[in-house]
Order: C-alpha cells, then structure tokens, then sequence
C-alpha cells in the first residue's frame, strides 16, 4: 500500500519520536510512505483564523503537489490532517474559493483539481492494514497493559470523517488486536488545550489535567494518542500541571505507532520511546515484560 | 375514353414498376384503361416528349423511387405540371426507402466511399462525377447528387401514396380502378393499404409484452406462432400499415415497416422507440440499460425505411 | 458539331443518358454513356448487421 | 453576451410540477430558461415530443417525475425511465447529444431541488451550445436547390408538416 | 380555425405585474391567432376578474378561454367553475402559469416578460385544439376508513359514526390510544390523560357504527375517490377475543417477561403487565390481551401453554395466523400520527449509554400512575432524585436530526417541571433554546413555572457526561451548557437527565402514504392539499389527514383536525357523488391493432384485451389518466382526453413561437 506522505511541521521537531515510530512501523505493516517532495506548512489552525483565505491556499499548494501521483495524502498529525481536509472540502462546496485558490495555484505554476484524498495515518492502520492484520503481526502481544485511548477533538472534525465525532472507537480497535486493554476513557475526544498552552496557558493546562485525572481515574498504564500537540501538550506540560493543581500525575503518553511497535518487538529506543518527557513507568515496564 | 398516365421511377430499384407488371393479366386491363405515356423501365419515351405536353394533359402520373438528385426533383417536377393527380408509387417515393438511409451521411460520405475508397473500384486519380464536365467542344452535364434524400411529398403536392416495398401488385391495380372509376378518396390518403397497423392482419398469437432482452434473427428460431416481438426480435408491424399481407412475418422474419406508419403518427421509428421501451421488463436503471445494450443498430432498424421522412429528416450535420 | 441525345435510354433497369457527338460529315465523333443515378448502397450497409444486409442489399435492383 | 438556451421541461402534475410551484411560492430564483409543459405523468411523455421539442427549436428538454417508488400513477415514471434511457441511447445516431435530453425525479417537497436542476441543466446545455435543427437541415438542404421552373413548391423548412 | 379564445392576464397585485410587462404581453397576445380579445386586471380570481369572462363569453365574444396567473393547481378550478356557470365547457379552459413558475421566480424583468409570452402563446395555441368533454360523476360509498388508533383517529371515527356513517378504524397496536393513553397528565390543565381519553376508547369500542380492527395493519389499497378497495392484515394476537373476556388470568399466571428480568427501574419501566401474554395498558380498547410471541415460552422454546391452561373460556390460539380482510370505503383518513425521536444517535447526551439519562416517553410512562413505579419518579436504581435536568430540543430544531420544531416539548418539559416539583422535592433545571408557548393558556403556564423555583438556563445542551472535573460533581450526570443569557458555559451536575425528544413522521408513515397515493415531504410527515387552505385534504382525492402524520402538534390542535377532517369526509358524503377528472384515455377501435403492447403497461388494470374484435378496451371507470399508455401506442390508437398528442404538439410550437 503506497501512499504520499504528508509529515507536516511538528514531527520533525517536537514529535520526532513519532516520526521515529513510524519510520520503523510502517514498513513492518506494509504500509509505504512516499514523502511529498516541497511540501509546506499545512497552514495550520491557527493561521485558519487570522488569514483564512492565505491559509487555505498554502494548504491547497500541498494537494496540488500531491495530485500527480494520484495517491491518498497521509498525514500523522491532526491538525494537519484537519486543515488539508477542510481546504478539500471548501474547495469541493465553493466555487468562489475555488476560482480564487486556482488563480492562487497558478501563480505558482500549479492546479487543483480536488481529486484528492486526505487521510489521517490512524485511518491508514485502521481501515487500510486494520486490526485482523496488525494482530497478525503482533509478535509480542501486550496483555494486562491498560491504555487510555486519546482521539483529540481535530481527527474527528469534519463530522464526515472516519469515525464517530463523540465517541471515536476506531484505535480502540488497534489496540485491542495487539492484545492491550482499552480503559474507559469518556475524555477521549476532548480538546487537550492545543496552542492555548502558548496563549491561555492556564486554562490549557487545566484541560489537560482533566484528560490525565481520568485517564489516572481509569487506572490505565499509559495514554496513548495520535497527535503531536495532545502528545506534547500531556507529555511535555505534565509537570507543569502536577506543579499548578498539585497533583503527582505520572503518566506516559505515547504515540500509538509506538504502542504498536512495541508489539512487533522492536526496541523502545528504535521507537523514539526514550524521547519521552515522562518517562515509562517501572509499572508499564513490567507489564510489558511480562507480556 | 382512355386515361392517359405517366409512371415513373426516381431513386428507384424498379421493383415498383415490375410489381405493376406483377399484376399478371390484369396488366391488359390496365392496358385497355389507359395510354401510357412516359415509363422507361417498360416503354420508349423520352423526356422532351413529355416536356412537349400541355399541363395537367395527364390524368395521373405514379412516381416511385426516392428524390436523390436533380434529375430526379426535375422529373417530378415536370410529371407534376403535366399531371392532374399525383401517386406517390412504393416506399421511396413515399417515405424515402432504403435509399434514405443515406441521409445518416453527407454527400460527401457518399460519393468518396462510392468512387474513392469502394474495394472494387480502380480510379487512382480520385475523380467523383461533376455536374459539368467539358473536353474541347465535348460539354455533358449530371444531375446534381443531392445531400438529402427527401420523399415526393417534400418537394412537390402528392395527392395519393401507394405504400410498400413493393407495393402488393393487386393493390396497385386496385388503386389504379380507382382512379379509372374515379371513386378516389380525400386527397393525401394512402391508397391500396389497411388503416389499422400490420398486427390486425399479423397471424401471430400477441399476449402482454414483457421483453427481457433483444435477439438479432440468427440467434432466435421463432415459434411460428407467437408474436416475434415478445420473443426479442424488434418487429415493426405495431407501428406499420398493414396492406403487405405479412409477407415478411409469414416466413419468419420481423417486419421492417416498408409500408410506412399508419395516420397520425408523426414519426415511425420514435412511435416504434416508445413502444418497444415500453415494452421492457425492468425497472431499475442498470437493468433496463442491459437490454438496451443488446439492441443492434437502432436507427436503421427503427428507421430502416422512414429515415427520409422522419421528424428530424437525416443526421444533424 | 451535332449533338444526338437519348435521354433516358429506356426499357433496362436504371438509369441512362446517351450523347452522341456527329462531326460536318455527320460521322460519328464521339459518344458517352452517363448514368445519373446512385443511391450509395455502399455507404450505408456499413456497420449493418449482417443479418440485415439481405434485407436491404435486394433494393439495389428489383427488377 | 453568452448563448442562452431554451428548454422545454416535461413536468408531472403531481411530483414535479407541484414542486416547481413550490420554488415558487418559497421564491427561490432559477435560470429562465426552463419553459414548461404540465402532464399528468412523466409516463405520458412520448419520445416524439422531446423530438418535437427539439425539431421545434428547443436547446435542450427535461422531464421530471416523481422520484421511484412514489409515482402518483404508481409506476408511470419507470416507464419514462425506459423510454429516457431508449431515447439516450440512439439520440447520438442523429447527431444529437444525448446530454440535451435529461430525466429528473423532483418531489412535490423538492422546490429548492427543482431549482437547482433547472440550473445546472440549463448551464449544461449553455456548454454544449445551440442545437437549431431546423437551421442545419435548412444547410444541409441548401445546395440541394437546383433552379427548375418555379412549381407549387413548399418552404423546406417545415414540410414534415404536410 | 374558428375558435374565438379569450386571454386573461392577471397582475396578481404586483406578485406578477411587479415583475412581467403587462402590457407587453397584453400587446403579445392579442397578436396571436385565434385570440378574440385579451385583457389584464388587478386579480382575475375575484369576483369582478371572474365577472369579466363571464361578460365576454354570454356577449358571446369568445368561446374558449386562456387565463395567465397563478398555478393551475391554484385556480384551475375556480376559471373552469366560471366557463361552466356560463355555458363554456370547462376542458376549453386553459391556464397559463406565469406566477410561480415565471414571476416568482425570476429576477430580470426582461427574461420573466419573454417567458410569460411563451406560456401564454403555448396555452393560446392548446386551447385551439382542445375538446369538450362531458362531466365524470362516481357516487360516494358513506362508509370510511380510519388509519390510526390515537386520539386524532378516535376523534375522527367519533365524529363520523355520531353523524351515523358506518366507520373501520385500523390500529396497529393491540389497543387504540396511541401515545395519550401513556400520558399521565396533560399541558397545560394538568387534567388527567386517561380521565378524558378513557371514555372515548371505550366509546369508540362499543359504538355499533365503527368497525374496530385493532393489532392490524394495512395491506393495500386500490380504487379513486368515493370507492376504495382497502385490504387489511390482521396480525395474529393469539387470543380469540371473541372468547376472551379480559379476566385476566393468563397474565397472572404467564411465566414469560416482556422486559428484561434484571433491568433497573428505568429498563423494567411500563405501563400493563410484564409478562410475554399482556394487556399493553389496564384500560385497554378491546380488553383483549395479546401474546409476544418473542418472548412467550410456548412459541420460544415449545412448551408452557400455561395462559392456555388457565383461560375458562379457551380463548387462548396458539395456532392462530394473520388474516387478510378486504372491504370498500369511500373516503380515507389518515391519521397515523407520530414516534419520538430516538437519542441514542446523539452519543453526547448518553442516552442508553448512562443510566438515569431517560427520553420524555420514559418519563412519560413513569409518571403514569398505572404504570411500573406507578407514577413515582425515581432513579435508576429506585432511590429518588435530588435534581433532576430537563433537554428542550433533542432531534428538534438541530440540521444534523430534524430542522422542525417539534411544538409540544417545550410545554411538556414545563409539565414535567411541574410534575416534578409536585412529586419529589429534586431541583428542576430546565435548559431551553427559546420557550415556545403559543397555545391556549400556555404562556399562563409558562409563567406558573417561573414561580415554582424551576432553574431556567437557556442554551443548547452541549453533553451530558458521568466525567467529574471536581467533587461536586462526582457520582453526578454533568450537563455542560452555554448560558446565552449570562455568556457563560456552565457545568450543572444533577442525577437525571430527561430528553426532549422530538417528533417525527410514524414507522411506516411513508408506506401508508404511497398506498394512498399522497406524498411525504422532506421532514417525512404528509404534505397537505395547501399549506393554509387545505391542512386536511391531501393531493389525492378522498383522502385526508388528521393530527400528527401532518405535522408535529399538541393534542388540542390534533382533536380540531381531526373533527376537520371528519366534516370534509362528511359533506362529500352528505353530497352523494363527485366529479371526478374527465381526462382519461380512450382507444379507438377502428385504429387499434391489437398488439396488446398498452396491455400490462395500466397499473390499474383498466385495460383489458378483447379477444372478440382483436382489440385493447379502456375502463373508463377504472382509468386515472396518467397517459402511459397513451405514450406506448405505436399507432396512435388510444388517445389522452385533454393531453391528446396534437394538443401537446400544439403546445410545444406555441412555446417555441417565442
């Protein structure tokens, strides 16, 4: 399965151990990623807001540079993911947007056609190799290990998109073929704070307390998610909310390329897992051992 | 005293003017009714004769054969002036025939294929016949190869039409008592034919239509005695004028519809069109598009004789 | 230079046109035989189904 | 000044036709160029008249039935499906695209619906530009004129009318 | 031609003046052939526009007539009323529709004039080739069929029978009541449901001119106005009620459960007993049990035959099988009303998820005093609530369920709130996006709730979660909430959440609507004849609506249509017969072939093969005009009265002229 892959900012940065997971993983599940050659900034949320109609058409010069290949655009990161998607959208529902991000495009000696589609990674796993096959391939199953499943708010948005927007369930699904145990986690399509943490860093650290008292609530070992902000934003923050609420949260937070690694045997360092701010816990350890 | 008649064939196969041989010894009956005074196939006359004639001096001329060229719209023309009642003789001259089936290409088409990429013919210089063509003192002319076919009644006022290809002789001669007792009907009937479509006269058992598919002939033997268009095979005896005596359906094959469409229908081969997907046992897309696959050469089968005188004429160009 | 026509020549199927061409002598100069008819019966059986071809090609000469 | 199209629409008294009332009464705005004929049903529509239709001078010709399942005649728009289809397929043997023909089900509820496909078809047609029948067999007629002596003779144009 | 045709063009006011050059196409018209006269005035259905062509038809000025204005479905018939009144046969009458389909519909005055002209130049050059056609009168058979058990249908059948015409009543469940018999009280008199329902069921029960078919559904029905065939499945109910006398013993004895065994409070909630043979409710209309033979052991796992044990009077038929009963109706009512909208598709407010999270049907029923916890509001787990939150809106009003606004929820969550407040001692928080008390006394009630100490929070529920952020709201239900009166998100913890579901269209609304030849608009509830002057009739003549099945509404409103709809039947029956459309096809013997190709092409089999003279006959009786076949006729044979081809022809070069 080939497909062109958007890695999008942050995983060479701040998610390099995501990056890392994958580079290891994907080949393993026979899933082939091509890197789209010149790709730029998705454009981001953020930027959606200030200048909408900039951001969509720095977007849409992705899709453009993806259309000859006429693959599906994989992205691991949700915002990416969310952004490429709804410049599709737009483009598809108005006319008048479209005529203006052609223009755009051709300025750039580019065009759109919006024969495009854009996937999430987790989407890929799911439906493309899906569970029958990684449990196949799941050398090390991680029995006894309990993991929170967080979606984030952005792999759902738009609605139409692969899974439930309230109660997404399809990594669940992953995770329990490679033979870990998904805890009841109702938070797991809640918003982690995002780049409020830049901005209102109170109260995005109080969303984040939230998400990590239930996951901790819950009992599980770890969280496991598929976005590089939620990923940094509990990971990297979580000392700073343990020392605002006083709270003693420990608790890893991987990316669930890595879980899955993990039960195709591969070294945690090969998966980047020593990158983590909170470390794996002697708990998690030992589960994983045993299993 | 005896009528006087003209008869004549435009783009014509001859087999109207042998079908009016075909009345065996009634044809001395029509001897004795009139003098003929043009009909190449049979007699020697020449134009300038009939040119030479006073209007109307002809109580009634029958014209077979389609309007292909010039020669043939002057002829109808003059036999026009000369006449006072105009027959329009057979399928051509009636409804353009088989020869309007040219009208599915230009002149062009035509004429390249005949003389330029035709199999059996040598003509390396590529040369097509011209209207006007002159060697030293030599000039000769040809009629002009028409780009339409069209039937009688769209160049000159036919009174009367003698469907069929061929007409069956016995109705000619009816039609021709016609005229000698003159007991002819409205101007612009058809003469010598049924009013009703051929599936009154059809032999054939008919019950509900329910077609699941179209067969060509040769991959069907008939029942000889249900009706051929519920066993798949398109037959246009429902939108066709009896008159023929089912000649073609007696021995097992579809009609065609040579004898044209009964009054009032506009255009033979949509009314036909109609009725045949009418008669289609599907509901769903998918389904009715999957009979409609199998059904070979739709035009000139629903068309096959009434292209000329159909709505739409000929192919848009 | 006298010209002869016979037009239509008669009595056959088809169509015919002689013209003869007589010189001062009254000789015979030269004559052609023209037949103004076509129909183009080879233009439209293309594409035909075969099992209609015997259906149309007989119109081609009826007597 | 761009080629506006006139298409005749075929329309069933109790779906479609109801439903283009209804676009009416809510005041949704539509192209012009649509002009309707009212049938009782899409199954009364015969092949001759979208032929007539565009013999006539139509661009284009749309019928519109109840959607499947809900004929008020319980069954006459399958059978406008048949004939559509039929018609579809051998249109393009007379040098007609079979895009100028379009069967649309439109529901009494459907008058946004109803708008909406006049739209597009009439943008439709508007790229496939004038049929003007009349006008290319009036051509293709035209050098078939041979001066002989004046006869009653009758307009090309229109002598299937005879 | 001769014809002397009269054109009438209406401004309509300014409806079709403000956007079509009258005076234009006044101009246009009286160049037409065969046009005698045109003229325009202000509004042509009035009586002085109606006075105009009845003027020039006695001053036998014209003798056919075209009007330019609105849909003929408008006026075609008041114009054909005006042609008859005055000598002209109503089928030389035709309207040209430059109203909704031309002047409402175009912005460019130029384009809606050159558009105008051409329907006008198309109806003009019709009318020349149209034909009088005599009158169709069918007569009206007095008996009616009545298509739902609730209350709209009750009323209904009431109405009629009292009137003494004979009445079938079909209901789908094994007793008529529909949901106002699970109702405990009702808005906003708090009279009690049953008290004024009761009498009615039992009314309609007992009443020698309704046919009750209860537990019964409908097959299939056939026939036009004033003759009906109607066919009626009766579901096996496995109790012969001719036997039965509803002591009760089978029930008393049935090991069987229709709810689950070890369901909490909220699971085991209804109203009649639990167990697989049941009465849905004690005041049941018949008072004839019904055996779930999902759940009955008998049927299940082949023995227990107890409730057949235990019955004196044997009415107990295992064997028993669905019948079919066909019987003829002149006029049908349809009054299926509606199912609540089921929350389960909102995964945020946790319904079906979360305990203690229920839908106002369950609430409902819990409040009823015949019911499981007869009447007492509790939790789940049966302990009583301290605080209780109450969802306007869920499936209403929201693009994602139903646009509509479901018109009762906003006056039952107020009752409810009353309810509660009268039952328990739990606080009442009442979320709401706008309070729509319209009604009769509503607004009164609206503003007795303020005074109860009912919390009101205005704003779209977001969620409903059991996620505590602090310990207030452990153990809780937590709704969070826009308070768009305050601009601030709320999180109110509380122990039951009830959802106001809204209302849709009935389960099988769409194929009761297609057997009866009416269509179902987009919100799936019946489109009615007109909006505001036809709420009751439908399309289809001979069949009209009641309550529900057209459009969400409160049991007051439901009773007034339903008594509506019963006069129309009424007078169509107390007239004796109807016209009914005269444009039908006709074959033409002399022309018809017989090549059978219209004969299976009729839906209603009016067509039927001679075999005699070789030729297709119509049933005129039968025949509805749809043309179908007409369209099929390869020769022209079978001609549509009023839609002949030459008419159509007609029209299309009149619309083309242009």
């Amino acid at each position: 399965m080939k497909y062109t892959y958007y890695p999008g900012c942050s995983v060479g940065a701040t998610a390099n151990l995501y990056q890392d997971s994958i580079n290891v993983v994907a080949p393993k599940v026979g899933v082939e990623l091509e890197e789209l050659q010149d790709w730029n900034c998705c454009g981001a949320t953020a930027y959606m807001s200030v200048k909408e109609l900039m951001s969509f058409a720095i977007s849409a010069r992705n899709l453009a540079l993806a259309e000859p290949f006429h693959r599906d655009v994989v992205t691991p990161c949700s915002a990416c993911y969310l952004v490429l998607n709804k410049t599709n959208h737009y483009f598809a529902e108005y006319p008048e947007l479209r005529k203006k991000l052609g223009k755009a495009l051709e300025a750039g000696g580019l065009s759109y056609s919006g024969n495009i589609r854009v996937r999430h990674l987790l989407d890929v796993f799911v439906n493309d190799v899906g569970p029958e096959r990684l449990s196949e391939l799941a050398t090390k199953k991680l029995a006894g290990l309990r993991v929170a499943p967080y979606y984030g708010c952005q792999i759902v948005r738009p609605e139409e998109g692969f899974d439930d927007p309230d109660e997404p369930e399809s990594m669940d699904r992953l995770i329990e073929a490679i033979g870990a145990t998904c805890v009841e986690y109702p938070m797991k399509a809640k918003c982690c704070g995002a780049s409020l943490m830049g901005t209102q860093e109170k109260l995005a650290l109080k969303l984040c307390r939230e998400l990590l008292a239930n996951a901790v609530r819950a009992d599980a070992h770890c969280i496991v998610t598929l976005c590089p902000l939620c990923q940094m934003n509990l990971d990297v923050y979580q000392p700073k909310v343990n020392g605002l609420f006083r709270t003693k949260f420990n608790i890893p937070v991987i990316y669930f390329t890595q879980l899955i690694g993990l039960s195709l045997g591969i070294p945690p360092r090969e998966l980047g897992l020593h990158r983590l701010a909170v470390k794996m816990t002697k708990q998690m350890k030992d589960v994983l051992k045993g299993a | 005293m005896k009528l006087k008649f003209g008869i004549y064939w435009g783009a014509a196969c001859g087999g109207c003017d042998v079908a009016i041989l075909d009345t065996h010894e009634k044809i001395l009956e029509i001897a004795d009714m009139a003098d003929i005074f043009l009909w190449p196939l049979a007699m020697d006359f020449k134009y300038k004769k009939i040119r030479a004639l006073e209007d109307n001096y002809l109580d009634a001329s029958f014209f077979s054969g389609a309007i292909r060229n010039s020669e043939n719209e002057e002829i109808a023309r003059l036999l026009r002036r000369k006449s006072k009642v105009m027959v329009a003789l057979g399928a051509c001259a009636h409804i353009g025939g088989i020869p309007g089936l040219a009208n599915m290409y230009t002149r062009e088409d035509v004429l390249n294929r005949v003389y330029r990429e035709s199999e059996s013919t040598i003509n390396e210089e590529g040369i097509i016949p011209r209207e006007a063509w002159s060697e030293g003192e030599y000039e000769l002319e040809l009629p002009r190869f028409y780009n339409t076919v069209k039937t009688l009644d769209q160049i000159i006022n036919v009174e009367y039409y003698i469907p069929g290809c061929p007409p069956v002789p016995l109705q000619i001669y009816s039609a021709l008592t016609l005229v000698r007792d003159g007991m002819l009907p409205p101007k612009g009937s058809v003469i010598g034919a049924g009013d009703r479509a051929l599936c009154e006269q059809c032999p054939r058992v008919k019950e509900e239509k329910k077609l699941t598919g179209i067969k060509r002939v040769h991959e069907v033997i008939p029942d000889p005695e249900k009706c051929l268009l519920e066993q798949g095979l398109i037959c246009l005896g429902p939108v066709t004028r009896s008159g023929c005596g089912s000649r073609c359906i007696k021995s097992g094959v579809p009609c065609r519809g040579c004898y044209g469409p009964v009054d009032d229908v506009k255009d033979q081969g949509f009314a036909m069109l109609s009725a045949l997907a009418s008669s289609l046992d599907a509901k769903e897309q998918k389904d009715i598009d999957a009979i409609i696959d199998t059904i070979e050469d739709p035009l000139r089968t629903l068309h096959r004789f009434s292209l000329a005188a159909s709505m739409l004429r000929r192919k848009k160009v | 230079m006298k010209r002869i026509e016979i037009d239509p020549i008669t009595r056959l199927e088809g169509h015919g046109k002689i013209t003869i061409f007589l010189n001062e002598q009254g000789e015979v100069d030269n004559v052609y035989l023209q037949i103004p008819e076509l129909r183009g019966f080879e233009k439209f059986v293309e594409g035909l189904p075969v099992e209609e071809i015997p259906r149309v090609v007989p119109r081609i000469c009826g007597v | 000044m761009t080629f506006e199209p006139t298409i005749v629409g075929f329309l069933c008294n109790w779906c479609s036709y109801t439903g283009a009332d209804l676009a009416g009464t809510s005041r949704v705005k539509y192209a012009a160029n649509v002009r309707s004929i009212r049938v009782m049903c899409s199954g009364r529509v015969e092949p001759t008249f979208v032929i007539k239709a565009l013999y006539e001078g139509a661009d284009g010709v749309l019928i519109a039935g109840c959607h499947p399942g809900d004929c008020h005649y319980q069954e006459g728009n399958y059978k406008a499906l048949r004939r559509y289809r039929l018609l579809r397929r051998v249109l393009p043997e007379y040098g007609i695209e079979p895009e100028r023909v379009r069967l649309e089900w439109v529901a009494a509820s459907e008058g946004e619906r109803f708008a909406k496909v006049v739209d597009d078809f009439t943008d439709q047609i508007r790229r496939l530009g004038p049929l003007d029948i009349k006008e290319s067999i009036a051509q293709s007629l035209i050098d078939d004129v041979v001066n002989h002596e004046e006869e009653a003779t009758k307009d090309i144009g229109d002598v299937n009318e005879a | 031609m001769s014809e002397r045709i009269g054109v009438y063009v209406c401004h309509c006011g300014t409806n079709i003046a403000g956007k079509v050059n009258i005076d234009e196409v006044v101009r246009f018209a009286e160049g037409l052939a065969g046009v005698e006269l045109v003229r325009d005035y202000k509004f042509m259905c009035s009586d002085p526009g109606q006075a105009m062509i009845q003027k020039d038809i006695e001053g036998d000025l014209i003798d056919r007539v075209v009007v330019a204005s609105c849909s003929p479905l408008m006026h075609e018939n008041t114009f054909r009323k005006v042609c008859e009144r005055c000598g002209v046969n109503p089928y030389l009458f035709t309207m040209a529709n430059i109203r909704e389909q031309c002047s409402w519909v175009h912005v460019d005055m130029g384009d809606s004039t050159a558009k105008a002209k051409a329907l006008i130049a198309a109806a003009v050059s019709r009318t020349k080739f149209l034909e009088p056609l005599p009158k169709r009168e069918v007569s009206i058979n007095p008996r009616t069929l009545v298509i739902g058990g609730g209350i709209a249908g009750i009323q209904a059948a009431l109405d009629l029978a009292e009137a003494g015409k004979e009445v079938v009543l079909v209901e789908r469940e094994p007793s008529i009541g529909g949901h106002m018999a699970k109702f405990d009280k009702t808005f906003p008199t708090l009279d009690c449901s049953a008290c004024i329902l009761t009498p009615r069921m039992v009314q309609v029960g007992q009443h020698p001119n309704i046919k009750l078919m209860t537990y019964a559904e409908l097959d299939e029905v056939n026939g036009y106005v004033g003759n009906f065939t109607v066919r009626v499945r009766n579901k096996a109910r496995y109790v012969d009620p001719e036997l039965c006398n509803g002591c009760g013993m089978c029930w008393e004895k049935c090991p069987g459960t229709r709810v689950p065994r070890k369901g909490n409070v909220h699971e085991k909630l209804s109203l009649g007993p639990t167990t697989s043979i049941y009465m849905p409710f004690m005041q049941a209309v018949p008072a004839v049990p019904v055996i779930d033979s999902g759940t009955c052991l008998y049927f299940q796992k082949g023995k227990c035959r107890v409730c057949e044990s235990v019955c004196e009077r044997t009415a107990i038929k295992y064997d028993m099988e669905d019948t079919f009963e066909e019987f003829e109706v002149g006029n049908i009512i349809i009054a299926t009303g509606f199912r609540t909208f089921d929350p389960r598709v909102i995964k945020r407010y946790g319904y079906g998820a979360l305990p203690n999270v229920m839908t106002s049907l369950d609430f409902e029923i819990m409040n009823c005093a015949a019911g499981s916890t007869s009447g007492a509001i509790l939790m789940a787990d049966g302990s009583e609530p301290k605080s209780i939150g109450i969802v306007h809106c869920v499936g209403s009003r929201d693009k994602h369920y139903n646009e509509h606004c479901s018109r009762v929820c906003c006056m039952y969550a107020l009752k409810y709130a009353h309810l509660i407040k009268e039952k328990t001692n739990a606080e009442v928080f009442d979320f709401y996006i706008d309070m729509r008390c319209f009604g009769k006394g509503y607004e009164e009630f609206y503003d007795r709730l303020l005074g109860e100490d009912v919390r009101f929070v205005r704003g779209k529920v977001a969620e409903v979660s059991n996620v505590p952020v602090n310990v207030v709201e452990e153990g809780k239900l937590v709704i969070s909430v826009e308070d768009t009166l305050v601009g601030v998100v709320r999180r109110v913890p509380v122990d039951m959440v009830v959802l106001c579901t809204g209302l849709e269209s009935s389960v099988g609304l769409a194929e009761v609507a297609t057997m009866c030849n009416v269509s179902v608009g987009k919100d799936g509830f019946i489109i009615e004849k007109h909006p505001k002057l036809g709420p009751v009739s439908t399309a289809t003549d001979g069949v009209f609506i009641a309550g529900a099945c057209q459009s969400p509404k409160d049991i007051p409103d439901t009773v007034a249509q339903a008594s509506a709809a019963s006069s129309a039947v009424l007078s169509m029956i107390t007239r004796g017969t109807i016209e009914i459309e005269s444009a039908t096809a006709e074959i033409n013997e002399k022309k018809c072939s017989g090549c059978r190709i219209c004969n299976n092409l009729c839906p209603y089999l009016a067509i039927t093969f001679d075999r005699e003279k070789g030729v297709s006959v119509i049933n005129e009786a039968l025949c509805k005009g749809c043309g179908t076949c007409v369209a099929a006729c390869p020769s022209n044979a079978i001609k549509a009265k009023h839609f002949a081809n030459e008419q159509i022809f007609a029209e299309i070069e009149g619309l083309l002229s242009v």
